[in-house]
């Protein structure tokens, strides 16, 4: 009886819909505007200049966001959900990708679901929502959510305060094993020569565990003696690395690049000065904090271009323990020779540098009331601004990346 | 004491809907509008026509019936000014990944809405508006227009643009709006 | 064995705390500064100026909040969460307010959970976190929760968009019984001579629908005839009304004031216009929507100071159809005669304005960039501005309110 | 290669957070802390005196062994130049209905927290800041302050501001950060 009802009011309305509609055409000689459907769009395929762009909304983390972007066109494809110091990661033009989240079932309290979202790259429908044993609570780091170079398995960090790593199958979504990694954190996949898979975390004494990844065996870890100072000198955790050929380069606060070829037995290299390439003296470390130079700062603080070798690094002027003051330049520096390229002046001060890996590469660098800019990496020029595209932007995902 | 006025399709569908809604549960209304209506289809209209045609000519400029549509452009899908959003409340999906009545990938076009009467000044004539919200992802804070042209409080369901229409979407959650033309008003 | 090595660690950690503590008294000649405990502060019994104040974070809804304020001193006193087009109700000075609010179990998706959260108005502790039935999803409009005189019934008021309205005991905190007012909405509770309670809600047709309440008895509803045209000239949901005496004040878009004694046959008085309170022409209704003239409107548009009968109202110079426009002027109206008392120019375009009940009544004003003002009632002068208290800042709630 | 320096205590402290750390399970580990831990006394202090000890005093400024040292204030604990803040990150409790070392009303102090080591200009010596989050309500968003000094990455976590150092509380939501005065490291 309530289902007739309710079916003779949809007819009804339709009918008044079609009488009203009916009744239009003797008032104008111009046809009157059609009635539209509604739909839902799907994405095209993304060319090497689709990114993602992750907004941390600080404010209000809770409702932090992932903004599918045209870097060509500067425009807004769509959005999707990374609450509450979220992590992404995969591809934009593979099938899918990935975030981790967080959220409870009353908002502030209530049951806390940390969940691992899998999001198909062309619709942005969820396709899997698989909640996990724990992630790291902390301000977004990229390397706390990472991908094998095969796509095959997904890296979640855990901090409890223990630290562990979730190993999860992308077709299955399921937690294949956690492997603890006492004292270190963050998550650098590689791939070693015999296409052996596995990661490298940093360890608190400034060295390194790696880990090795072996079908249906226990994960083995050995650990690289430690190589920096932490305490004098930490490497940024956002230092960029390439999980196909496991090459990391691992900046630290006073300019120093290290370049890590990581492995179930990492090499570390030769670190070089990003200021002395410039022709200045090597930044001071934290024994002599006072000293004002250009020094690398930042969140996603360095951006690199796989195929030229070339790094980008935002820099500033400033005194040691400034790590996380935003960047007034960016440096291009060809890491083969090593060699300083150019130094590109930013739109705004900038938290962000993030780089397209195509032939024609992007530069991507935001601000603090969330505006995005989009530059040319061969001119250093901006082409695009997109006004307030969020409020916290401090992450970019390009396609290939 | 009373000035209300209402034609007869308005008595009609307003009992219809007060009758459906105030005996059926929730979950039952939710998932009958969710699986048998689609979203072209579901649209409960409660015409604002007779308002436009109920404005005397004297209180018109260059045929509008409103102050907004006098003022409305015809070009511009991604403005507050846009002609058709003479009563929306909040994100133009067409600057979130959209268009004027398309959802954003990752959202879901509502099988409700309110609805509004707007004047097209390229045509000179007044269109139905259905104000599809798009549901599932959160605010989506591009560009963000507040229309109120025939916009009436919640006690008039059908012509206030406050209420969330996430009616039978899987996610009540609301990220933008749209603006279908549903039929001619003139 | 682990539990053991916990303790262990706390031991350690205290001793070397002390050590360094007691080492340093060999430097100078002042005394160290002492340890702190960390604590959790409770807030003083309320005045009259202490007041609620909703955000509701239109950007990020999902993390709308309510500030407690000290409008003396115009300090944040602490916040709670109210999440998602939520509602508040309940009186600060009193031992509990509530905070009807919505969240979803994965934040944008998954279980949904309509909640009314009770909060003990000292410690801001959550006192119970019942899940309802179901609420409204609107725009937040304060008649959608509210209290009764007496405070032991809540009423919290539901769409589906059929209509209803839950009543959920004070005490035990569930729901009672639901009453269907198909074609209404909105709450307006209130005593009659009888001290028999209800609430009356705004029907489409113009009319009102008003519930008694009778214990162990089944609601009766009775239909005021309709005394407004809601095409033509519609009452503003925010019209100011109180619960003891069911007195309400409900504005019109054109500008005019329907006194209406609610009860369980509501009686409507005679109408005034504000604009001619000011030797103003009435303002037009929908059938002249051009006319420029001093007009009510804004979200929280009307405010009633109960003792002195004085209704603060929102006024802006606007077409009709201009009626969610922020407010340029507070027009303080003595309801009793009628007569306009003053005209108060506001610090800035506002949405809201409120005002506390005592005799030395502060008016409040906020403006779009979330800045929160109070005014002295008497001399309509700015006493505070308290900068980006929020964001979307569209209700306050004061003492004896 | 190593540049690593450290005290026996610190790798007393280090080894043992390890070895707690890495095979406890998070929820045993929990609700140890928050069971059988006060607020006060639970504190993994990594001292980060020794680095204050170890700035050459040609570096140093008005006896301060960092910028932020040289030109901080002792009066005005709602603003970021505030001495105790040489090492915060986010809201200050201060500013939220809280005070500097005590959690506004509605939320909880963290058993757990990270640690700075800040010098008071007042009276030049250098102190044992306990960073503890107050967690339960959301951002309060009043006065956001980012302290640097002495601030590592995640994998020295007791001395890294951006964890949500929510450890052990009912809720892990965070609302805004305290100084607590720990120790003196002069």
């Amino acid at each position: 009886m309530k289902a007739t009802k309710a079916g003779a009011f949809v007819a009804c309305l339709l009918v008044g819909g079609a009488l009203i509609g009916g009744a239009s055409h003797v008032h104008a000689e111009e046809p009157v505007l059609q009635t539209e459907q509604s739909d839902t769009l799907t994405l095209p395929p993304a060319g090497p200049h689709r990114v993602l762009v992750q907004d941390a909304v600080y404010e209000h983390a809770k409702d932090g966001r992932i903004y599918v972007v045209d870097a060509d066109k500067a425009r807004l494809m769509g959005m999707v959900q990374a609450a509450y110091n979220a992590n992404m990661a995969g591809n934009p033009a593979a099938k899918a990708f990935y975030v981790a989240e967080t959220a409870w079932s009353h908002g502030n309290r209530g049951t806390k679901a940390d969940i691992l979202a899998t999001y198909d790259s062309r619709s942005l429908a969820i396709v899997n929502d698989e909640e996990l044993p724990g992630r790291a609570l902390v301000t977004p780091k990229a390397h706390n959510l990472q991908i094998s170079a095969d796509g095959k398995k997904i890296f979640v960090y855990d901090m409890t305060p223990g630290n562990a790593v979730h190993i999860i199958d992308a077709n299955t979504h399921k937690v294949e094993t956690s492997v603890d990694i006492a004292g270190c954190s963050l998550i650098y996949p590689w791939t070693d020569a015999n296409r052996q898979s596995g990661f490298s975390s940093i360890c608190g004494n400034g060295g390194l565990v790696n880990v090795s990844l072996k079908a249906n065996a226990v994960p083995t870890l050995t650990h690289t003696a430690p190589f920096f100072s932490p305490d004098i000198d930490p490497v940024f955790e956002n230092s960029p690395e390439a999980a196909a050929d496991g090459q990391a380069w691992f900046i630290t606060y006073s300019g120093l690049v290290w370049p890590v070829a990581l492995g179930p037995d990492s090499t570390v290299g030769t670190p070089f000065s990003l200021q002395k390439l410039a022709g200045q003296k090597p930044g001071s470390d934290a024994k002599n904090p006072f000293d004002v130079a250009w020094r690398p700062g930042g969140w996603q603080l360095a951006a690199f271009h796989r195929k030229t070798g070339h790094l980008f690094v935002l820099m500033h002027r400033g005194t040691f323990w400034t790590h996380k003051a935003h960047g007034q330049e960016i440096w291009e520096v060809d890491v083969r020779k090593p060699a300083l390229i150019r130094r590109i002046p930013v739109p705004a001060p900038t938290s962000l540098v993030g780089i397209t890996q195509d032939a024609e590469p992007l530069i991507f660098t935001s601000d603090d009331q969330g505006d995005f800019f989009i530059l040319d990496a061969k001119t250093g020029h901006l082409r695009h601004k997109m006004p307030h595209l969020g409020s916290s932007l401090i992450y970019t995902l390009s396609s290939g990346e | 004491m009373s000035q209300h006025k209402s034609s007869t399709f308005d008595r009609l569908t307003e009992r219809f809907l007060r009758s459906v809604a105030g005996h059926v549960s929730r979950r039952n209304l939710l998932s009958r509008l969710g699986l048998t209506l689609t979203a072209s289809s579901a649209l409960p209209l409660l015409p604002w026509a007779k308002d436009a045609e109920a404005t005397p000519l004297s209180h018109q400029k260059n045929g509008a019936p409103t102050p907004f549509g006098a003022s409305a452009q015809t070009s511009d899908d991604q403005r507050c000014d846009y002609w058709r959003y003479c009563a929306i409340d909040g994100n133009l999906c067409s600057s979130c990944g959209g268009g004027v009545h398309s959802c954003p990938p990752g959202t879901e076009p509502s099988p409700t809405s309110w609805i509004g009467t707007c004047f097209n000044p390229g045509d000179k004539r007044s269109y139905i508006i259905a104000y599809r919200d798009c549901c599932g992802q959160d605010s989506c804070n591009q560009v963000n227009c507040l229309g109120t042209d025939g916009d009436q409080p919640s006690y008039r369901p059908q012509a206030n643009n406050d209420i969330i229409w996430c009616f039978g979407t899987s996610s009540q959650v609301y990220s933008c709006s749209t603006a279908a033309i549903v039929g001619s008003a003139s």
